[in-house]
């Protein structure tokens, strides 16, 4: 067992006759995940790879496929409502890919979906990956190897370069968590490395985090507390200057709190090793 | 996006909160009528986005509309903290008894809007914050519930706000969480909310900053952007969907990925060198959005080396490769380039770059070093 | 608190749900100009605040103006199950394809609002919940949320609307909801919701049910009440907040709370008699309010006796006394009375009435026993 | 113990100073119930019968008296706000005794409270006695005496008819719960069953229906399948008229379902005896 997803994830995809949720839905269902349905409402009835049915409701997917998770890639102001939809129809893992989700959104998004006990990971995420198993997002499939090595962050293309750079050097990941860079989503850095810390198949972590925020931080505390597995980590943006937004509506500097020395403080106190550059972090759990 | 204090104003005045008579002037002349208009004391304040604006003299408090034109005149041929001075607010002198902190923000930890409140008001709340912490209220909002009265009460209960003020105080609040929910703003503050000598609750000075991600369903918000602070580039890079940062190094950045593209200049300063910018092309950039991406780049004259790093996943490499040949035929570069392509479909765009004179790079590592390197060169 | 037709029908279109062309009319003569203002084949629908209309002779079709005001002249002039028409709803006749059921009530085992929807529209709603239970379709509301699209979207699909009517349903579900949550609604039906052979989506019918206990913020909404269906001893009965229900018996009952006023007609009928009224005094009634109840009840000349039941607890036995004897010096009733006081302040009360002549019990049996054998007395 | 107040019970009111808060704080306190403080916006460090504390907001008296439970005696279309009040403040136990609360409001507050795991009896009730410990709400103290048959019920001035029959027996109450007649409240009869059901100090349960809903016929089932203690009960509305509102918003017979007639026959198929009339139930128990 991995974490989140695996060989026995049954995966609707929101949004799947879209560029990008077809393209992606054509990704993970060559790298083996069990894609069972999409959902796009008026094009219930079609086809979607020749073999995938298109309905018109994450209801009618759910009744009909029995799917145990579902993947969103719709507009960003159509997100929230798929978000509300997922949480309706009683899927209890939700991925959100989308990027650009208003912040007022996410926040009734949140509160509504912490009511249903849901598990939402995102928005603004890549989504999962547990290599050899189930690619639920858009990480791509080739640039990463089954292994122990539990892999959560904040970032996209970052984690792409550390799994990249994990496999270069041999390692494999158990999964890979993509919790997404906005300011308020459904996961964080605590809720995986719980997950982490209890997944048998996971022996060593590695976080990577950005500016903005404490998140870090407070993953620093429970790690110190919490955590038998080494943690390896990695916080981007120690360059940035103060007060600019970075792309990520999370990644502003508030008054001096959220920075990179911050972060990297809290977590070398927690017994963390970080990384100076990216493709550095595999060797410190070597 | 920041709003201008006139801007965040006559919101706060179409949800219901007092706010000093006066009107937004361009000319001194204007600001003289509107002087007259209003009668006794004015305050002529510089409307520019950043704070601050007291201390660099762009407030000031005329005793007639003579003195109002006067002060006018010197203020808009004011630039504060690099940015011209456009408009003046003219607003009428208040007496003031009391200056109370009061605002509506996100808590992203807490994923709830939180009204912060403080009777220390109308100095940097920040400060407040760090330096007296008892001293300001926190009380958060459930976004499903909204704001309900007592929860003003009790900011007023908490910042012993006098009893004869609480009617006023809790209309204030429902104002102001109304605006913050209709405007989808990340911050709606007051500081300073006043109590006159009249006894009158006013909103003093406003300050509004508006999710970017909401202004698709807010036209008339969008309209009110002020590009003043704003370098040309990063407006040309709205207009395309590109998240832009000028910086003050030679080597320009072309990444796809927020975190990443940070992480480019972090490793590009690791190796001795500084970026000229922060680019993000965004996830699933095409060719249209790359070749407007380079142009911007290369637009700034400091730029030395450009190092393209792109990880395709959303993004497919052949599309950003597509784009940096579309552009390097327009703009006709020469400065070295750097690039590292890799993920989907790294290796159509690999091949699609052979004949093009750049440098290749395997790793981020390798590519920073090899895109300081090229900058030194070229100095 | 029932709407008409009409109101329900304007309400709907103020928030955007599409109804036919029409105005209500009071006179045949204005029904006729309405008739030539619209042109076509007309419909003529009595507004009365019951069911079955259409069996009782209450809707009719006209060809044209003088048939439209032939039909509103015979219309007006009718009594629909005892109530008369004192309104006609003159609406442009519509070419139907297909009838649905739409509406929005409260499920209170839910504790949420519910569209309830079928396939099977334009016919009693209640009777196709008996007998096809699998046509009816209820899709629940998170009342902090608020009904959201694809909600809509899934009444859609289930009652196997065609595609082409998803986008106007789904306005129409929003319309309805908002129609709803701002009237206060225990119901919001549009009974049927038709598909006309234009292929548009039209309310033809509607019924709004408000909740008495909202109206308090809802002016515009009270105004609109028609008394009609209500007994003059009603509409009294409500101006001084009594609960009151006329019936046929013969033992006028005066009783504090609806559960012992339920449970006093219960008893009176288990040894024999038969309630003239229901009557709740409420919690806490006054000396004001006992005194326009016992006015109430001693108007309708079925009264043979008069039965109070007071049960002290937020009501008062000596206020509930004071008005008693307040209300006996002004109505003289010449009908026997049985009291029964019991509970806070029962001590006192029972002094007050020592001296007036009234027949005292000590259980509700005993009392409901003593008021049936007065009311035979007195036949 | 008995169920939900007994002496422990730190008792606040809000509306203490309106004219039913004020006479009924004087009868709680009069009765032994520990009423330590009254909450008025306005009217923060008043005092009421000299030795209750009155505070401007829940949350101050909450702070300063550390209340466990409180009573609502504002007006209808207070009680809403006064309802959120106290669950945002913390109190676990809320008794709302305000009658003519809008249905919509009350499904916004129940569905609020259902978040925060707070248990509200009402609105529209008489509230709670348990006799000889303490009287949180309306009803008479001087009509109940100590023992150990619970009862239940929709009904305000029908329970103390009950709870009066059943002194004249000698019988005693371990406590009295008045649930409230109105469509949608905070507690409902299978609620306070299975409390009953588990509290020691409670043999025997009365429980006190009316017509509407279908509450009585739910609560049936549970006796039926979940209850070894015996129920005796009584459903009022028996002759009432169908389709006419009987004072309760609740009930309205609709459609010929939650009639009395369907009521008393679920009840004796699960085995719980019912009264012909209120004063006959105290004598089905004996």
């Amino acid at each position: 067992m991995s974490i989140l997803v695996d060989k026995n994830t049954r995966l609707i995809v929101q949004g799947i006759t879209g560029n990008e949720g077809l393209f992606h839905t054509t990704q993970m269902a060559a790298y083996g995940t069990n894609v069972v349905g999409g959902v796009t409402p008026g094009k219930g009835g079609e086809w979607v790879l020749e073999k995938i049915p298109v309905f018109d409701s994450v209801k009618t997917a759910k009744d009909a496929t029995d799917a145990n998770a579902t993947i969103i890639f719709v507009p960003a102001r159509f997100a929230p409502d798929a978000m509300f939809e997922a949480a309706d129809a009683g899927i209890p893992l939700i991925i959100c890919i989308t990027e650009g989700v208003a912040v007022q959104d996410m926040m009734r998004v949140r509160n509504y979906l912490d009511q249903k006990r849901v598990r939402l990971i995102g928005p603004n995420c890549p989504g999962l990956l547990t290599p050899g198993e189930a690619k639920v997002g858009i990480i791509p499939g080739n640039i990463a190897i089954p292994g122990n090595v539990g892999v959560v962050s904040r970032s996209g293309t970052l984690t792409y370069e550390v799994l990249y750079a994990m496999k270069n050097l041999g390692m494999g990941a158990s999964t890979c968590v993509g919790i997404g860079g906005d300011p308020v989503n459904g996961t964080n850095f605590i809720d995986v490395l719980e997950m982490f810390e209890h997944d048998p198949k996971t022996e060593k972590v590695i976080m990577i985090g950005e500016i903005g925020g404490n998140d870090e931080e407070k993953a620093a505390e429970f790690i110190a507390s919490k955590m038998t597995k080494p943690v390896a980590s990695f916080i981007a943006g120690q360059t940035a200057p103060p007060g600019k937004r970075m792309g990520h509506a999370g990644a502003i500097i508030e008054g001096g709190a959220g920075t990179a020395a911050d972060k990297i403080k809290a977590l070398e106190a927690a017994g963390v090793k970080v990384a100076k550059h990216p493709e550095e972090i595999p060797t410190l759990l070597q | 996006m920041k709003l201008h204090e006139y801007q965040s104003k006559n919101i706060f005045s179409k949800y219901g909160i007092p706010i000093p008579k006066g009107r937004v002037a361009t000319t001194a002349q204007e600001a003289k009528h509107i002087a007259e208009e209003l009668g006794g004391r004015i305050v002529i304040k510089s409307q520019v986005l950043v704070g601050g604006r007291g201390k660099a003299g762009g407030v000031k408090l005329a005793k007639d509309p003579v003195e109002a034109e006067q002060l006018a005149t010197q203020i808009l041929g004011m630039e504060i903290k690099g940015l011209p001075v456009r408009k003046v607010l003219v607003d009428e002198a208040s007496a003031i008894d009391q200056e109370i902190y009061f605002s509506i923000t996100n808590d992203r930890a807490a994923r709830k809007p939180v009204m912060i409140a403080s009777a220390a008001g109308g100095v940097d709340i920040e400060e407040v914050a760090a330096t007296n912490p008892e001293k300001i209220v926190k009380v958060h909002i459930d976004p499903l519930l909204g704001l309900r009265e007592y929860q003003a009460r009790d900011v007023a209960v908490a910042i012993d706000l006098p009893r004869d003020y609480w009617k006023d105080f809790i209309k204030i609040a429902a104002g102001l969480w109304n605006a913050y929910k209709a405007t989808d703003a990340t911050l709606a503050e007051i500081n300073p909310l006043v109590i006159t000598k009249e006894k009158k609750l006013i909103a003093l000075d406003g300050k509004m900053m508006i999710d970017d991600n909401a202004l698709f369903r807010l036209p008339e918000l969008a309209e009110m952007r002020d590009t003043d602070e704003d370098a040309p580039a990063e407006i040309e890079a709205r207009k395309y969907g590109l998240s832009f940062i000028k910086l003050d190094g030679d080597i320009g950045c072309m990444v796809n990925g927020a975190g990443l593209a940070m992480t480019s200049m972090d490793v590009i300063k690791l190796f001795g060198g500084e970026p000229a910018n922060f680019l993000d092309v965004g996830g699933g950039a095409d060719a249209k959005k790359v070749a407007a991406a380079m142009r911007i780049i290369l637009t700034d004259p400091n730029v030395k080396a450009v190092l393209f790093n792109i990880f395709g996943g959303i993004t497919r490499c052949d599309e950003v490769a597509k784009g940096i040949l579309t552009a390097m035929d327009e703009v006709k570069p020469n400065v070295p380039m750097v690039v590292r392509l890799v993920g989907t479909n790294a290796e159509e765009g690999r091949k699609l770059l052979e004949n093009a004179n750049m440098i290749t790079a395997e790793t981020l590592a390798d590519a920073a070093k090899k895109s300081v390197e090229a900058a030194k060169k070229g100095k």
